[in-house]
């Protein structure tokens, strides 16, 4: 098969889940006019450009949500949903348990976000931390391109309000789609490589980052497993757990700030469920609790590198008892 | 005894009595809601005291196929849309009976058999996913309107000029009512807009708008029953603007001592219950009796409610962790 | 000296601040009208009622603290900062860097938060991790009425934004001011109570929750000390990390939602850094993932029990290698 | 042989020679600033192609005391203001001798010395801050007036009611200049609002406002210098909307496929470039040698800019971690 870029498999995604389903409707600044296939199949009705006003995008998809719609909006980048935090915080993830189940909020927020473009940091933010924190929201972080069309279907088949990221630096990335596409489910990580002796886990850009620590690791004689999260809420903690009960170490990697980061909560998680079996603490590789800058080799610099990864592994063996 | 549980849409006849009963139940039941909050240390109550006749004369305006969204001070559009007094009060008072089973308390009541959907007391909630509603109803083919109650302070939120402007341009058939009441919790209207009137906003979206005396529920219905005609028959959104006035404080208990109380005596002057009372006392279609007997009848009603909210059990502790996804 | 409420050191901290320094000016919905000894000392030009717009307000106060003013912003509830996040988080948070340095942000945003007064998930969400996680703003939380005094001073003499979460189960508690006011910094953390066996870290109400833990543990014979954080964010890593050091035992406590919050980032610093003296698992006391019910008693269940803290230490004082 | 780096406020006289100069300058930097784009892979930029007589007649109607906010489209204004192309330049390409030491690259250039504060890519960030900006003018005694640049889209937003309405209660001085240039990103004005004409939304405020011809230099300073004016005398926030186009796409690189030819073909006859020579040349204020001469001029210094942006160095890594709090 053909290759196809994470954002031609996104839009794959999309047609096939409005041919599907003819409530799935998709809304956003310029959709109507960047994807004119889908407009041309599912009509002026279905992809509706939007006025430019992120917070009546999103409470429109919320309210449809409830009743009746199946609603996608695209907030093209993630620092753009500060306007649209009302509706998805305190509609979408509290109404229907202040209602006391009366509703259900189906719809998906698309976001782009990450190093790679040199836009800053009102562009690129890594905020996906924030709705992890949150109640009532599921947050989708893909890696692969194969993933990008599967748990994006998931996500527009799932019943609740999912905001999920596209990392830029992802976007252009070509990869194969499965001939028999596998039909994956919110929630589930998986394991990119095999190993033993730590278990890196992380999710979007970063499991390349990992993916290349491990096979430099490889050279030295360590076998670092890789566990790609895809879903950052709900967690899929048993995969994670699995992995560092057998490996014993693990380092958790990603752009966001480490401060109070998706690798806080795992680290924390970790520590409390596998004290015993852990031969040193869970480390973290994170961006800095910084604005990301635009100047590109700032950007470059933002982004966890292979060496720190790999480092920080070696901490892990090299000392029986670390720290 | 236990009062019984209405879950069926109140339809209003020609009978003006009936917007003066129901006038009269919502006032009798804010006040009892407000007396048990004060009694018991119930969660915090807004009550609409004096603007009960903008929720009835738009909501007696509606049909059954109708949606409403509306706000923190919810009670009078879902009492005049026949919401049961007991189970109202049980969610007032944090109650496993109440129309969301305890976890909404007052703010937020949501009745979805009765179309009162998705309540939310963020001020300009209801204006942003108004605009989602109605787009359900516009693609699904339904024909309800979908009657948006707001404030004028939820006017001053950008998510007003979002969501008119959304509506105005997808034409969606939403009623905008603002319950201009001339406060906006402890900030009087005159320091938050040069304008006097909230529908003066409207009309740049190409949203055709009209005011009304809030405090007269036959103008108020009749203005209702022409917006919605006119929306039906157009296609396009609609600005009703009532100007009324918030006659108890902001919430319980306020002392108000912040309100001028020339203002205050003015529009007690013109309360719409007393109105509508005088005007039917008039015309002969009440006579003193009447209304006396009719007041009696709604204590009970609400004394009734009161006993089955007090009745009602807290909801379980396992609760905390249901209706979180569905 | 008559004990204050909180809400009383809230106003005299303003009021001091505001006399000390004509650039202090404060804004919200209905500041003018509750705080009527301020617009009497001050008028109306620098205590300012606003019109019902939390974003303009958030906003304003950013421009005017670019340019000359110290604003103190009354958002009310702190899920109402979701319709000022833009201007907190892409601005406030993030010009400075944009820019190259050429602003500061002086300026003090004001919520309530947390259970007490049963008014639901809408008006209740202790969403302090999200800005512990933003770039550029600082967190305050304090749990005294002499620290909300001094704190809220030190705050609006920060140059740098600042968050200001206020407990609502707090607001009406009452305690003394001392006589001669510590002049208390942002970033640093205090003990409230010495131990030796464990250490609960915590901020807030849930200060109280400790305490108490920490006398029913003592009666069984375990002396547990008590860091209240007071400042989230500069957090004081130096004392969380000399007491957890000391005791080898450490459960950081908070109302908020445990996933990605607070406790997480304090759970995986800790791990990372005190990992040879750790004598268990940092363990976590959390809010639920869920909002906040109006219910009183779910709403007081959502809070973290004396008894779960209690057990927490328990379990880590009971079995030398815990899990 | 690198450019002066220029720090001062440029002061507009009478010349319009001026006008049309600082016309072709912004030209000729918004293109080399595409091309290098293009060529060498620098961080996306935003051209305002088709707007300069509006950056420029605006900036030269201000006084030296006047601040400016503006948004992603910012290269008119800020050279207009006298920034230096060189700089200007650097910083797009992220380099250290950028106005903002390459952190922000083209998105969001203040020059706080040339009064140009507070960029924000946010569309309708810019309109939230003016209004604190404003403010500190005002309560600070300071005379300038803050002149906030926005979109047509930032006009959709929600910031845009608050702003407006907060500035006409408080009346801040605040000349709003929105530049309706008929596109948001990549969405026509039309589908996006059913009025033509976004001083339509202003009035209801209380605030005055006046529609120009964007495209025509000495009209739109005529009017802003009117628009000034007004809000010194009146003290009251003025909103001055240019009606111009987008000449080129939303960001470079865009093939603009999705505009209409015709449209976009009409609007190329009303380039303000060409409308300010012609009319300069017909009042032989120049003529054609001059002009020829003075494209000369300015390319080298657009040439001279290039060179200094290309050699100024990357910001050292280190940068990453400055500037985050005072
Ligand atoms: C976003 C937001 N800001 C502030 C509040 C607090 N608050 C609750 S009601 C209210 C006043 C609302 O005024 P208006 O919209 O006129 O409605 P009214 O209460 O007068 O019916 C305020 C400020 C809120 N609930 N939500
Ligand atoms: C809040 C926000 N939403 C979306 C964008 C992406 N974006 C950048 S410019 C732009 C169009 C802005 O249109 P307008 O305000 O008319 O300004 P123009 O670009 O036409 O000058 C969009 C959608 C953004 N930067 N910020
Ligand atoms: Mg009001
Ligand atoms: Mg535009």
């Amino acid at each position: 098969m053909k290759p196809v870029t994470v954002l031609e498999a996104i839009d794959q995604a999309l047609a096939e889940e409005m041919a599907h389903d003819p409530r799935v409707i998709l809304m956003g600044e310029g959709v109507a006019t960047k994807r004119k296939a889908l407009l041309a199949e599912f009509g002026a009705d279905r992809v509706r450009n939007t006025p430019l006003a992120e917070g009546i995008i999103a409470g429109t998809a919320v309210g449809a949500a409830a009743t009746g719609l199946r609603p996608v909006i695209d907030l093209l980048f993630a620092p753009f949903l500060c306007y649209a935090m009302d509706e998805l915080v305190n509609s979408a993830g509290k109404l229907r348990y202040l209602s006391g189940g009366q509703f259900a909020f189906p719809l998906v927020a698309i976001a782009m976000t990450g190093a790679g473009w040199g836009v800053g940091a009102q562009h690129n933010h890594n905020i996906e931390a924030w709705f992890v924190h949150t109640p009532g929201l599921k947050v989708v972080m893909p890696s692969s391109v194969a993933d990008f069309k599967s748990l994006l279907k998931a996500a527009i088949r799932d019943d609740n309000p999912v905001l999920f990221f596209v990392d830029i630096g992802l976007a252009h990335t070509e990869g194969e789609l499965p001939a028999q596409e596998a039909a994956v489910r919110l929630g589930e990580a998986v394991v990119r490589r095999i190993g033993e002796d730590a278990t890196l886990i992380s999710y979007a850009k970063t499991v390349g980052v990992c993916e290349r620590a491990a096979a430099v690791l490889a050279e030295e004689g360590v076998s670092a497993e890789v566990l790609d999260l895809r879903t950052l809420k709900p967690l899929d903690e048993a995969a994670v757990l699995a992995s560092v009960r057998r490996t014993g170490r693990a380092v958790v990697v990603h752009e966001a700030s480490r401060n109070c980061g998706v690798g806080a909560e795992i680290a924390a998680m970790l520590t409390e469920q596998t004290w015993a079996t852990l031969k040193g603490p869970v480390l973290r590789v994170g961006g800095p609790d910084a604005p990301a800058p635009a100047s590109y080799p700032l950007e470059q610099a933002y982004v966890p590198q292979v060496e720190d990864v790999v480092s920080s592994v070696r901490r892990l063996t090299r000392s029986a008892a670390a720290a | 005894m236990l009062a019984e549980v209405n879950v069926t849409i109140r339809r209003f006849g020609a009978d003006p009595l009936e917007l003066l009963n129901t006038m009269m139940l919502i006032r009798m039941y804010e006040e009892r809601a407000a007396l048990l909050q004060r009694e018991s240390g119930a969660p915090g109550t807004c009550t609409a005291v004096g603007q009960e006749a903008t929720a009835v004369g738009v909501v007696a305006a509606l049909g059954v196929d109708d949606l409403i969204l509306t706000n923190h001070r919810s009670a009078g559009h879902l009492l005049a849309r026949g919401a049961s007094p007991s189970r109202l009060l049980a969610e007032a008072l944090g109650r496993r009976d109440g129309y969301c089973g305890g976890k909404s308390g007052s703010l937020h009541v949501s009745a979805r058999d009765l179309g009162v959907v998705l309540t939310s007391t963020i001020v300009g909630g209801e204006l942003a996913l108004a605009t989602g509603v109605a787009l359900s109803q516009q693609m699904l083919g339904r024909t309800g309107v979908v009657a948006c109650f707001f404030g004028d302070g939820a006017a001053c939120e950008g998510r007003f000029h979002e969501s008119l402007n959304l509506a105005a341009v997808w034409r969606l058939p939403i009623l905008y009512v603002c319950e201009n009441n001339e406060w906006q919790a402890f900030v009087h209207r005159r320091e938050t807009m040069l304008t006097d009137s909230v529908a003066a906003w409207a009309q740049p979206y190409g949203i055709d708008s009209a005011t009304v005396d809030g405090n007269d529920v036959e103008a108020v219905r009749a203005a209702a029953t022409e917006a919605l005609a006119s929306i039906r028959k157009n296609g396009r959104p609609f600005l009703l603007e009532a100007q009324t006035y918030r006659l108890r404080g902001h919430f319980e208990p306020d002392d108000q001592g912040y309100v001028d109380q020339q203002e205050l005596a003015s529009w007690r002057l013109r309360d719409p219950l007393s109105k509508m009372q005088a005007r039917l006392l008039d015309q002969g279609i009440i006579d003193q009796a009447g209304l006396d007997a009719l007041s009696v009848e709604i204590a009970q009603c609400i004394d009734a409610a009161a006993v089955f909210a007090i009745a009602s059990p807290y909801p379980a502790v396992a609760e905390l962790h249901t209706d979180i996804f569905a």
